[in-house]
């Protein structure tokens, strides 16, 4: 205790202590390595426990040639008290499909960072990437430059599309209804202008999923959210449903009684599913992964919408197509996603994300706009409201001649 | 004279016009049962038994026939009758005997006895173009096409899983509180009001912008006369403007009509009330019988009664198969107008991938 | 037919045929007793079904001398071709509780329709009125003079509490909760004023269900809903469950499993209840009359803002008060609809109902006025979006000198 | 040298790091089993077993100990590792018999194992005060003391009915999606923006004014020179302002703080994806351990582990025993900021009479 005071920072040494590995520790680590950025970060951070505020500033635009994104400038308001953190950039590094590496990979990056950077990341940010933690805007070019020659690239940030992210899927899910990785790997690969050159309104964020489990939570924080289904009968091996009721499941109280359909029975001799009313929620086969598994006619449901509540309240993506297949070069969802964007392109406002857009200028609209039949599956339930506009109305013949209108005479929805 | 003038003296004390059974096991009832169509008993804890004949009625009376009524209480009940919540008419008996004869004379007069139980009732509806100026359609008239069509279900000849609650309302002021029923058949105007000269004398400019909920109102000026334009893009012809301003008609017999809604519900059984849905946006007026309104809703019936649970409500069982099931079984299209664009529409988007493939 | 169409209104004519009723009939016999009005309004109307257009006009104020409503005013647009109809106003009549009536009681009010107004009447209006449909101006005191004389008086129309309507109740359904024919007489008359004379910013509507079935539709079309339950456990005739088992009835399934909270079984002998968590839907009650009713310690939730859609939208009643002893004289329902009325009187705009007054100012902030705690049966669910405001904030010493602000700072909330 | 630079090459393709028996398994996997707590089996087609090895992450990690992992990986499993949505990270092994020898070498690192199947994996969260401009609170901190706290939850020691998905972000642009999560944990100011001089310098006036959901902020100027005032009866604190505007800092040690959303989830699994709802409006910011955030989470971990089915999460448990028994359960006084105010305040209102009395 006596030499962790000696280094002033008594409130953060106190959370290296408790079995959850420590964040301060890693600082100190990389303090101890000769880091003089993260001693200071250190002392200014206790400064923040103590002031119970922050001592960041508002990030100026900071980046790479070429790019207007990647990077989040950040300066502390502290400057003279401490220097070696006056900026303090964070470059977010595109992070591999799945977040896969190989030792050797990693230790690029660590060198990388290391001759570069603090050396604190985060492994990973929230939407993705890789995020190198704090660097002086002269370190930014270097820090690109080695980074691209071995391969690396940097991600989103800004009005651009982001990073998009996939969860584990056909690399170790048996339950992946697409190849999420590939398809993610890929469409970051089409949209690399969109992603390092901001040119939307606002940000724009792609996550995929490989079943209804959503293990990458697209539906809640991606404005395009890919989730994986399937349109055929769930595939069941019934000796295995057996096992588990042998092993004590019971199935009927906790997985018929659960299904959101009622669709699937236990007749405590076979596990029988009506497929045409399951909703494929997954929980049946979370619940028996040795027994049941998807269908084999997969693909998925696209959504959109979806971010947090700034500044007209949260949104979940809601579905704007039902099932779609997904095989390279995946063209009908880059299509989509083409025109959902010229369409936002035009008429968002700044600042203004495409789920807010969609609300804005109302569903069935938007559906017109990019060229998408309107279906049920696209609602909860249809209106329930009377406020139904018309684009257009009849005349009378004496009417028209007056105005000269057309019959019927048209006026554009809102 | 002036003093002999009462006022604010209220209705008539329910008490006098309650029946002697109905005195002595006030509060004691202990169950009922249905009887036959149409006809229920209830059962006191005293052991005394109540049976009710509920006959049909088209609501809009006249006293000539409100004075057959009273005459069969009279003849059958010892006077005592009551209406019900949706129009129709109570007989309240004691002697089981005269169910039989009441049902016979009702019948003479035109009135069939149904309605109780898993069962259509009368169809709770407004005034139409009988008596009100906002009229989209008329309602009486409406009415009598689809009961004439669904009588059976009202008779009892053809049973159903449950009750299946039809309202009428012949404009967006839903007078018929058609928004929280199984089946709701709602008049609806689609032109936008167009203003009528000498405005300004009638209404209140500044009310009358204010009326619109889509700021569809603008201030203008007709050589020199202030008076309003109206910005027919943002109009969704609700009609208020027109509540607050006479000078404002949206009646239009090219481009008024009716749409259906389906799977309200008022009570608390089961599941919470629900607002009704559209189904059908939109068909033309088409008297005296509405061929098309008749046949749209006889379809959803049929659907309905075909697919549902013992007790299961419209909205009940639409929630259970799912939208689109509906749309596939009743062949009606979905399209543009069914998706809400109004306040909260974006709470009626489908945010998740619960799906039937 | 030759003879129908001779009177000109083949269309009407049409609606005498079928199983149904007629209003057509109804028209047509009034006729037949010599009213001219009848006449004439049956071929105004056919003339409507011919233009798919009705031809009244907007409702001028007419009424009787110290009331403020209880008539609604309606003049025709075809005055010369149809002068019998000129004026055809509406005498609302405030109905008995439950819609009860003896024979000499109908005789009574026929008299003084047949001798005042067209003999055409509406058993009843959507809020409950008896309503007497169509008379001429001249004609509103007699009528009401001769209604009071026979201790008839009028209902509410415009800004004013409206006639308050209840179900058929204790006087003939096990299942009433409370006195709701009691209730409604009482509060009739004790509103008399309000129901008479306009005075608030919008109508005022009152329903009174004695069980959850709600069988006035109070939750959906009262601006304040009264909804008999009961706290205490439902009572179990077990033999006649059994019966009804017997009889056929699937009880698992038509019951049991239609249970909101699951929280009913039926073991095959007994069907057991878990009150506490029986939401009291009436389901298992509705379904096994003769075997199961209500608790006894009763009484009634009282909810407000139930409207149509005109023109935020429509909404049902919400819950003030989960659950409240209705006994005479119903003070306390009383006191709570005073200040209700006091706070919508002071803080309501023109035409806003209740309910949309609630919604403006937020439940939380109504709650506060009106003196009642928040509870979380109110709500279906807590807030689920970040914008919650405070009232009040805290400043440091030295600011608030500078500001002699009090500490905490005050500002009032939206 | 600038034809040399290189750019818009995008990622590394991850199929160069996925281990050889995912390549020979890729899409086959048949089945998963828990072996122990933070391990699980993944069984190809072919039989293949692939052992998943998952250890608790700061997620803020220096170069140091990330090289140490990549020795891990390179000493058990062939270099090969990955990390995960919740910034976990996992090892690939294919021999069974490494898994100890890992997990111990794990632990004297200071990386306890767990988080798979019933469990409470690590909490997602931001950057507070160690990077963000923006914070109400701190993130690694907080995430430190509660998870030290509810550790035995992640480690298997106290086994859980089903998964537990807790969520940390430091204001309300919610970079931690806390909106959809079984616990959240949200920073919030809750003192209006002060208005710093010459904001004009560093501001557009016209979008600072349109920033505001509320309308709270109105042009205004001072000795002259043009600025912005606050209505602070209309601010509710969202920030937005001070995204667009550094002159409008909302930060304040009196006044912010955290609070407390429960009830969440992201997974179509049972119950479609639902909304974290408010359990507790505000506790003091209390570093370097926030002892009351600590204990609430805790107490409503405790009441959820104790009362839910198996597989049922926060959000299920609690619409199954209603939100009133909720906060009886956990003691939680129930506050007139439990109720929305709003956009779609009139929608969470209880509109029935299903009751638990
Ligand atoms: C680094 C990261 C948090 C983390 O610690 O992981 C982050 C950090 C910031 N976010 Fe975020 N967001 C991060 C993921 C998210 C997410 C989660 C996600 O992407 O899945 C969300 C919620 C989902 C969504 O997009 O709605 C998110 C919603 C926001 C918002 C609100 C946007 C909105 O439309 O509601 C803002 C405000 C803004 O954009 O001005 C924001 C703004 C910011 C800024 C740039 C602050 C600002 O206003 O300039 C933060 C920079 C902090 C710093 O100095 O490092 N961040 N931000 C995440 C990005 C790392 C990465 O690239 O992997
Ligand atoms: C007479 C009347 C009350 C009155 O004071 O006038 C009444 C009387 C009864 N209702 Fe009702 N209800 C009456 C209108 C209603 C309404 C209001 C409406 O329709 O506008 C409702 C709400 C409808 C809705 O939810 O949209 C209503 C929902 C019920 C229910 C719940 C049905 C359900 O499953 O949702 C029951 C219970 C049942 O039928 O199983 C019920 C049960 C009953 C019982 C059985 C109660 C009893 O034990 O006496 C009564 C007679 C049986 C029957 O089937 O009619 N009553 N009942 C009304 C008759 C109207 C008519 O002429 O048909
Ligand atoms: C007569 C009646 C319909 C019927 O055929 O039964 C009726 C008729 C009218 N209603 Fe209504 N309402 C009638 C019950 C209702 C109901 C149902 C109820 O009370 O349970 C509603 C829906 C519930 C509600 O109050 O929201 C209803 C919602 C409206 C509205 C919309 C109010 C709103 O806030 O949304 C208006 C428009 C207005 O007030 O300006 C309205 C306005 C009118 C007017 C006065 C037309 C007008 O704008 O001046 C109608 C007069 C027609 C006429 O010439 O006779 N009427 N009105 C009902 C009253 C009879 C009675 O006293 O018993
Ligand atoms: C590794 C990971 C995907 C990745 O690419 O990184 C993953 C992997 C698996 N998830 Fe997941 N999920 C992962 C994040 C998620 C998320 C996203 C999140 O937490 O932010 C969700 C949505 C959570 C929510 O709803 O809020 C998620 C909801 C599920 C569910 C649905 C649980 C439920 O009942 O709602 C299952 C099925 C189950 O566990 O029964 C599941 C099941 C699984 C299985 C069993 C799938 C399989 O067969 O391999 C995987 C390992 C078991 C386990 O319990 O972790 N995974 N899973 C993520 C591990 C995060 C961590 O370190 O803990
Ligand atoms: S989302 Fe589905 S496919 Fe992807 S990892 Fe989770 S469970 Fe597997
Ligand atoms: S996947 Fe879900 S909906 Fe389909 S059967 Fe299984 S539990 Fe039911
Ligand atoms: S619904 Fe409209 S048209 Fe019909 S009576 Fe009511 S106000 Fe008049
Ligand atoms: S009808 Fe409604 S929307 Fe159209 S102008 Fe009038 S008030 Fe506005
Ligand atoms: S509301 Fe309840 S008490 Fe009243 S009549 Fe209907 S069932 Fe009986
Ligand atoms: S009244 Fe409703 S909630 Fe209560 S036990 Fe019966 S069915 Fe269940
Ligand atoms: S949640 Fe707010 S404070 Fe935290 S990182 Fe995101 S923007 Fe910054
Ligand atoms: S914090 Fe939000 S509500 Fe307050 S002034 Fe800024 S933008 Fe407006």
């Amino acid at each position: 205790m006596a030499d962790k005071d000696s280094n002033g920072t008594p409130m953060l040494d106190d959370l290296e202590e408790g079995p959850w590995p420590s964040f301060v520790t890693q600082i100190k680590e990389m303090a101890a390595e000769g880091k003089e950025q993260c001693g200071q970060l250190l002392h200014m951070l206790e400064r923040s426990y103590r002031d119970k505020v922050g001592h960041w500033k508002h990030g100026g635009i900071v980046g790479v040639r070429g790019y207007g994104g990647g990077v989040i400038g950040r300066y502390n308001d502290l400057q003279d008290e401490y220097p070696a953190i006056a900026h303090f950039h964070t470059v977010r590094v595109n992070h591999p499909s799945g977040w896969f590496y190989t030792s050797d990979a990693l230790r690029t990056v660590c060198d990388i960072w290391d001759e570069h950077g603090s050396g604190l990341t985060n492994m990973h940010g929230a939407t993705g990437d890789l995020v190198l933690l704090g660097t002086t805007s002269d370190q930014l070019e270097p820090v690109f430059a080695a980074l691209t020659e071995h391969d690396f690239d940097l991600g989103g940030s800004g009005s651009d599309m982001r990073t998009p992210s996939a969860c584990v899927g056909p690399a170790r899910c048996e339950w992946a209804c697409y190849d999420t990785l590939d398809l993610c790997h890929d469409i970051t690969m089409t949209f690399q202008d969109e992603i390092h050159r901001p040119a939307f309104p606002y940000k724009f964020k792609i996550k995929c999923s490989g079943c209804p489990n959503d293990c990458v939570a697209s539906i809640a924080r991606a404005d395009m959210s890919i989730i994986g289904t399937w349109r055929d009968e769930i595939r069941i091996d019934q000796d295995e449903v057996r096992a588990y009721a042998e092993s004590g499941m019971d199935i009927e109280r906790d997985v018929c009684r659960r299904c959101p359909t009622g669709c699937c029975d236990w007749t405590g001799k076979e596990f029988v599913v009506d497929d045409s009313n399951c909703v494929k929620c997954m929980h049946c086969i979370n619940a028996m992964p040795k027994a049941l598994r998807p269908g084999t006619d997969t693909g998925a449901t696209i959504l959109l919408g979806a971010k947090a509540p700034i500044v007209q309240g949260a949104q979940l993506s809601s579905v704007i197509v039902p099932f779609m297949k997904m095989e390279p070069p995946y063209e009908e969802l880059k299509d989509l996603t083409t025109r959902i964007w010229d369409f936002w392109g035009e008429h968002g406002k700044n600042r203004e994300r495409v789920g807010e857009l969609i609300q804005r200028v109302g569903l069935g609209n938007f559906l017109e706009a990019v060229g998408v039949e309107p279906r049920p599956e696209m609602v909860a339930h249809p209106r329930d409201n009377p406020y139904v506009f018309y684009e257009e109305y009849y005349e009378e013949e004496e009417e028209e001649e007056e105005e000269e209108g057309a019959e019927p005479q048209s006026a554009a929805s809102t | 004279m002036e003093t002999q003038r009462r006022t604010d003296i209220g209705p008539p004390d329910f008490r006098n016009f309650l029946p002697p059974i109905v005195k002595a096991n006030y509060g004691k009832w202990k169950y009922h049962e249905i009887v036959k169509p149409g006809v229920m008993v209830h059962v006191g804890e005293s052991g005394d038994k109540l049976f009710t004949v509920r006959a049909a009625s088209p609501r809009l009376l006249g006293t000539k026939r409100i004075r057959k009524f009273a005459e069969l209480a009279d003849r059958y009940c010892g006077g005592y009758l009551r209406f019900t919540s949706r129009h129709n008419v109570e007989f309240l008996l004691t002697d089981e005997s005269n169910i039989d004869p009441l049902i016979a004379d009702l019948a003479t007069l035109g009135h069939p006895v149904g309605g109780i139980g898993p069962a259509i009732s009368n169809i709770v509806h407004t005034q139409g173009w009988v008596h009100c100026h906002s009229a989209a359609t008329d309602a009486s008239g409406v009415v009598k096409a689809v009961m004439d069509d669904l009588h059976e279900y009202f008779d009892g000849t053809k049973p159903i899983p449950g009750k299946l609650r039809i309202a009428l309302a012949c404009c967006l002021n839903m007078c018929g509180a058609v928004h929280c029923s199984d089946i709701a058949i709602l008049g609806v105007h689609r032109r936008p009001p167009r203003v009528q000269k000498g405005l300004n004398k009638t209404c209140e400019i500044p009310n009358v912008i204010a009326a619109c909920p889509t700021g569809a109102i603008r201030p203008a000026s007709a050589d020199g006369v202030p008076t309003v334009e109206i910005d027919e893009e943002s109009c969704m012809f609700c009609a208020n403007c027109f509540s607050v301003c006479p000078a404002l008609p949206l009646a239009d017999p090219l481009n008024d009509g009716i749409s259906i809604w389906v799977g309200g519900k008022v009570s608390n059984a089961r599941h919470e009330p629900m607002f009704s849905k559209l189904a059908v946006p939109f068909i033309d007026n088409d008297p005296p019988r509405w061929p098309e309104v008749v046949r749209n809703v006889r379809n959803i019936v049929e659907v309905w009664a075909e697919g549902a649970r013992p007790h299961e409500r419209m909205g009940e069982f639409i929630e259970r198969i799912g939208w689109p099931k509906f749309f596939e079984l009743t062949g009606i299209e979905f399209t543009k107008q069914h998706i809400d664009d109004y306040r909260y529409a974006g709470l009626s988007y489908k945010r998740s991938t619960q799906l039937r493939h």
